[in-house]
């Protein structure tokens, strides 16, 4: 503040977004403010707040603020902190990989099957492993549905086969060739340790082994699972938290029809 | 809705006490005037805009009047004579005093009764603009509607009024009511107002006119987008009193912070100028429909939450009868309290609810104003946010008026945009999870709640007896309010502080007063 | 304490329909064991370690009575009869038959009187040391202390046993009363018990007998540190139900999640199995003194926790009844219920309290468990911490007996040590912020709160009475619970069920339900 | 999980504590899980996901989760994360400059002042510039003190006075120097925009301009101020959150037998 009466020293402040360098933003625009909470398997003293600044340093924050540490009862720290990051992010390059979600309702999905692919189509599901979360894969699945979005067994052009939870991939997959299916859908809710990327990629390994990867759409989901992920894993699609059936429904469809699957 | 049982003669005790101190002080109020009440009045006539080395023209005509030490008169009765001595308008009176091209002391004076014609009829406009500015405000509130009480009351405060708008139309589409735009540090110490758009301030926006109207221009379209009236504060106190009050008059603000002591105690600013200008500038608030907000709350950040409990509410029934004096009508009195105690207390929260729903009980027109955790919140934003939500249910359960928003960043730093957002995220989800909860229960008779907010209302009952004798200089004095002591010719201000001659003259006070509104 | 008017005929006729339902199935269970029953008692006798390929022994000799189709005489049976033959003890016997040693159906068979009380003899060292643990508890309850009501409940998840201890030491220097141990994913469906101390799991750490020792006796030294007796929980729950109660019991566990019906409903384990299992487990863990943790909470996450909320209360009859029929005490019944509504319902709060509080007065003397919030958890940690916060109020505010704490990673990760550190931070501030609040309010007559209680309750008698006519099994069938269906014969090991011979020998549970602890 | 009956694939997990690498603990040694939340000044979309995965990455965290994105209405997104840090610090480095905290009671303090100084000590302090927080500089100057530890004013040995808040540094040191005071305390509690910064230098620099910098001891506290701060900005030490009285009569006495002042 200035202290000269009737004066106020102005000064302009940094106010332009740079979209190819994107900052966190606290109050002003590319302050890079940002809040993290973190534990150091130290004791709770003076070094271990610089340990903690230190640590925050080495990541390229500035302007460092433990506003917090509580000794966690076993010689260990908890801290949060506010900081502003010198990271910035090119939002211009940024190409995500997404499964467009052209918003297509159950009757005109049902309708593009009938056109399309002129019979019905078969789609299998679980949630594979020891996973027992079927929430998920009901949601997709059940007649009921999800947050007023009916599920697949609804579909008139869909026969839909929810095997439940706690499914080991070989009985999928036997079931899945048995009722000749077009798509297999697996849900993977637990993933700590990343038992879900083993899980789904053993899956696929199967499936390449037993030379009938392209006879399916192979689809997965779940809260953790990104569109991203399931194609690094060699899925054709994957669905977080929110999906509706009609998301999937209209994935499968389309990609039949691109594909030629009829 | 649960209800205590407060015996209503002990409370109609407060208010007479209450009554006696304030009639005391409106006595010493009525014959005096300041620097700032006449910077209001030239402000009012028009006066706008600054010198070249930037000094507000208002602070130009009034310093000269003062150089010439003939304040008493007062400020309408000089300009008025020029204007009439001239034929022009007070703004050309200004500038052509600044530009040293004009005497109004030595000028030939007109008869007295022309220049009070004068000065009353140069008030029409400034009149004429507040008036519409409340139907405005009406006629929006009707076509619109509004937020369901508790309104959520957010503050921004980067310090650059642009930024203050994005953080403020952010606020409004996450639910907030009422935005207010907190004030640069330094701001209440300031014997002028700045002016024009600002950008840099420190811990707050400086409070301009140009400012005011950019934020209600900005949150006009953003009410109508969302169908729902947002209001703007800001803050009526600190050294320019009144003419905060009238810039926010005539740019449509609704809500005033505007305490009666605050000043005193927490800036240090002279007792005599405080209670001088909020007299006036509490008679434009109440003509101008707008709320004001009272400042108990900051009695906790200084004195015990548990301990001074009922000199808060002492200090509601002072703060009422000044109102009442100055014409605000309870239903634009936001009285103020807090919700301050240490969160470790055993069964903190049932005192903190006695409180509330005392307050709430024992004023129950006003729009009461609650104030969020502070002084015990800490940079454990994850305890803090909890804070914040005890408040917040406290505040449902008891029906309070204004909901000030707690934030978890309370003891950090002024509010980032997310920490507004989970803010009002938190209140929202209490508001509607628990919303008829203060309905569906009762206080046990003899319980811990009811027995608390009994203790407190005598308290206060014998504090305000105490003060009655004492008289409010002389309490204040004594370090009876927030544990400061204050002497009646210290702190800053008293320089301003000037006895009226009998022929002085402020339009407004009358004008305002007269039920122009009704 | 705040009451709510509940209608006392309702009440006892929805004990009595319960009662008539577990009466129906206690009949069937009566007849029949399972190849869990049977290890169960295998490790009573001191049967334990593994063969060379990992295998279990207890499972060892059960797999081999079983490949002869000689369960129905039961594993005591034949173990006694080696072990007077061969004069060895039952661990002998198991080693001998893993090594291939020896036969012990083709055996001699000893005159069946001597066979009896050789079975009953060697039940004894089990009977006493089970005694032991109770009698130590007790003892250390009653020097140590214990945490107030509503006990602060964790879990801790690591996988590895040896990180488990440091997350368990760490929860009770913060305050934690009562640390669950979580078991990995897949145990429930394993038919064995693994063996040893293990160190590798997903999302929970491996129930077996070296564990709960291990952490038993970590939990002992930080109870004697912190001056408070810190209780020990696992899951007597999946294909091997009562071997794990009696591992519980053995290695004085304080409580195990023990629900009749979870196993059918959430593992898709068949009924007769579950239900067969059920009643030996929960025979030990009556005569341990252990307190058995329900698990009605997991019926909301499937099903919608306003529309099922009478199952719940339904359930929690029916648990309350085979609770009793196998001697379990109302003190150690921990019925479950949960705090699962939407958190974006008007006034949902108030149904979480209609709810908390009419289960309190239902089961008065049951230490009931209380679920925090799961379903409705996101990655908004701001918000969970807030959801947390609520039912932890609902739990003060009704007298809850044993509060599992949220976490406001819930729908994230299993808890980071920190996230538990600021889960119990969460919950003793406000059961200290609050604490008699609870006691301080009534309900009003007609509110929403006892409005919804009674049609809650109303609507559970009316389930109870069909379910009468329609027998547990129907019901089930039906998907009566948790909006899921399962059928009588499918499921999980339903071929480890079998139907006892009249000469079937389990000593413990005459044993145990022969009042030896009185 | 194994399928394979009766076995559990025993794996030995990483639990060594390297206090030279020393990471953040999650629920397992050396995961290094840290929370983050900060907003992005772009629309909430699978871009902007994308955008806060790629600033993390930047910062060298892997494993990253976003659990939460929201729109806050003008454009921006907010988020939570979690995230695996792969810096590491040297714990065993770390030097941190504390003011040493050795207890001292007032008698002690009082006593020591008798024996080593042999008379009343002077001290004057004050809440600088705009900054009106006297809670803090009262906490330790005044008679009644703080959470039960008694302010200067009631030490024997110690003429204590406190000038208030929004004293402007040239009347502080003023005072400071008509009192022949021996330390100078000054508190700084407002922040925003490194207002505290610039007016604990302008201090500094006051008195280097009038040569009495070394005549005083001088001292500043708040909470957002470290000892490290305030030796960078000149001043003798620092004092932040949650200090008492003692600490500081403690440093001004020994202070000043160290440096010889009688
Ligand atoms: C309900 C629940 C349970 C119920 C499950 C009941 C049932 N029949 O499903 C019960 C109580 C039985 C349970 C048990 C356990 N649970 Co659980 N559970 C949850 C909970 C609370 C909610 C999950 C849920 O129902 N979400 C609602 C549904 C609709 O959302 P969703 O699954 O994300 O599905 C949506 C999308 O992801 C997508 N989707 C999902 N699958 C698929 C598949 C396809 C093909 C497609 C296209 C889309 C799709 O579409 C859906 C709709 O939009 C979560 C916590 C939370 N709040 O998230 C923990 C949680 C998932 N559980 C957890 C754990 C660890 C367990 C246990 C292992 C704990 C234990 N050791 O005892 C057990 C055992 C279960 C097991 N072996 O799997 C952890 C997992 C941690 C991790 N990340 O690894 C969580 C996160 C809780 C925690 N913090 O510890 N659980
Ligand atoms: C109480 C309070 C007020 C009261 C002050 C009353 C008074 N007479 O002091 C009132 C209501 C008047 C007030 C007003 C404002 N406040 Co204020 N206030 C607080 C609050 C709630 C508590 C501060 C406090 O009293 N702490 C307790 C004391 C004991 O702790 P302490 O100051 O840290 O002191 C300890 C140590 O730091 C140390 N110490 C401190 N000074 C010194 C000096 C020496 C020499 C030594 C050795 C040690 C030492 O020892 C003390 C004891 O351990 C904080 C939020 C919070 N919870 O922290 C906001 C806070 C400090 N205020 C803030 C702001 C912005 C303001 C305003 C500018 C807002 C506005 N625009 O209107 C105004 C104006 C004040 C001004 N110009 O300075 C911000 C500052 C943000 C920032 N980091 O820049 C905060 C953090 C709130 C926020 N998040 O916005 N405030
Ligand atoms: C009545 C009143 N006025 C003003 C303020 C703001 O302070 P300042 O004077 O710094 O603008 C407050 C702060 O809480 C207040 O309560
Ligand atoms: C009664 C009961 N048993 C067991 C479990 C745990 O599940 P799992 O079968 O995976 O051990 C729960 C979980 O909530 C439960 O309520």
């Amino acid at each position: 503040m200035s202290s000269g009466l009737y004066s106020l020293g102005k000064k302009e402040y940094d106010r332009t977004l740079d979209l190819t360098k994107v900052k966190p933003y606290g109050d002003t625009m590319n302050d890079g403010k940002m809040q993290l909470s973190f534990t150091l398997p130290i004791p709770c003293d003076a070094k271990a707040l610089e340990a903690a600044r230190e640590l925050l340093s080495s990541m390229g924050f500035e302007d460092i603020n433990i506003t917090c540490s509580k000794d966690l009862g076993v010689g260990y720290t908890f801290f949060v902190a506010y900081a502003s990051t010198t990271h910035t992010v090119d939002y211009t390059s940024i190409h995500v990989e997404e499964v467009e979600k052209e918003e297509m309702t159950m009757d005109e999905i049902d309708a593009l099957i009938r056109e399309k692919i002129g019979r019905k189509i078969v789609v299998v599901g679980a949630c594979t492993g020891t996973d027992a979360h079927t929430v998920g894969i009901d949601a997709i699945m059940n007649m009921k549905g999800y947050a007023g979005h009916y599920g697949l067994e609804r579909y008139q052009m869909i026969d839909a086969y929810n095997l439940g939870s706690q499914v080991m991939n070989e009985e999928l997959l036997a079931k899945a060739i048995e009722l000749k299916a077009d798509a297999i859908l697996i849900s993977q809710v637990v993933t700590q340790k990343d038992v879900h990327i083993s899980n789904l990629k053993n899956m696929v390994e199967l499936m390449e082994a037993q030379w009938v990867r392209d006879n399916f759409i192979l689809v997965c989901g779940g809260p953790r699972i990104t569109h991203q992920l399931a194609r690094e894993l060699g899925y054709d699609a994957g669905f977080g938290s929110g999906s509706f059936a009609e998301d999937v429904a209209a994935f499968i469809v389309k990609e039949m029809i691109r594909q030629e699957k009829k | 809705m649960a209800h205590l049982n407060l015996d209503e003669n002990t409370i109609a005790s407060c208010r007479e006490s209450a009554k006696k101190i304030a009639d005391d002080v409106q006595e010493f109020v009525d014959k005096r005037a300041t620097v700032s009440t006449e910077r209001t009045i030239l402000r009012l006539y028009g006066v706008d805009g600054v010198t070249h080395d930037g000094v507000p023209l208002p602070n130009v005509l009034v310093d000269e009047i003062k150089r010439n030490s003939a304040l008493p008169l007062g400020a309408a009765y000089y300009v008025a004579n020029a204007c009439l001595n001239r034929n022009i308008i007070p703004q050309e009176v200004a500038e052509k005093v600044a530009r040293g091209e004009l005497d109004i002391i030595k000028m030939p004076r007109a008869p007295y009764d022309e220049i009070i014609g004068k000065a009353n009829e140069m008030a029409r406009p400034a009149m004429q603009r507040i008036k519409e500015n409340r139907q405005t405000r009406e006629r929006m509130l009707k076509e619109l509607g509004e937020g369901q009480q508790p309104y959520l009351y957010v503050i921004v405060a980067t310090g650059n009024i642009y930024e203050d708008v994005v953080q403020a139309q952010a606020a409004a589409r996450q639910g907030a009511d009422i935005i207010a735009v907190i004030r640069s540090t330094g701001q209440s110490l300031l014997d002028y107002v700045p002016y024009g758009a600002t950008t840099e301030g420190f811990g707050g926006t400086f409070a301009t006119q140009e400012n005011f109207r950019i934020m209600r221009s900005a949150l006009d379209d953003v009410s109508k987008e969302l169908g729902r009236y947002i209001r703007l504060v800001n803050y009526a106190s600190g050294l320019c009193m009144p003419e905060i009050a009238a810039m926010g008059a005539l740019e449509r603000l609704d809500v005033m912070l505007n305490d009666a002591l605050y000043g005193i105690l927490f800036r240090d600013i002279n007792m005599q100028r405080t209670l001088v200008d909020q007299f006036f500038s509490r008679v434009i608030n109440g003509f101008s429909g707008i709320i004001i907000n009272t400042g108990e709350d900051n009695y906790l950040t200084t004195a015990d939450a548990v301990e001074a409990a009922h000199t808060v509410l002492a200090s509601d029934f002072i703060n009422e009868q000044f109102a009442l004096a100055a014409g605000i009508p309870p239903e634009q009195m936001g009285l103020g309290h807090a919700f301050e105690m240490d969160p470790d207390l055993t069964d903190g929260f049932l005192y903190e609810v006695a409180q509330a729903q005392m307050i709430r009980q024992i004023f129950p027109k006003a729009p009461i104003k609650y104030m969020p955790p502070t002084k015990y919140m800490t940079g454990n934003i994850f305890k803090g946010h909890i804070q914040d939500a005890m408040f917040n249910i406290a505040a449902i359960m008891t029906h309070q008026g204004i909901q000030l928003l707690g934030m978890l960043t309370e003891a950090i730093h002024t509010p980032f945009l997310q920490d507004r957002y989970l803010s009002i995220e938190n209140a929202k989800y209490i508001f509607n999870n628990m919303k008829h909860l203060g309905d569906d229960i009762e206080f046990k008779n003899g319980g811990i709640i009811e027995t608390r907010a009994k203790e407190v209302l005598n308290k206060s009952a014998a504090l305000l007896k105490e003060m009655e004798t004492k008289g409010l200089f002389k309490s204040l004095e004594d370090g009876i309010f927030a544990d400061v002591k204050r002497s009646f010719t210290g702190g800053k201000g008293l320089d301003g502080v000037f006895v009226k001659d009998e022929k002085y003259i402020n339009p407004f006070i009358p004008l305002m007063l007269g039920g122009e509104n009704e």
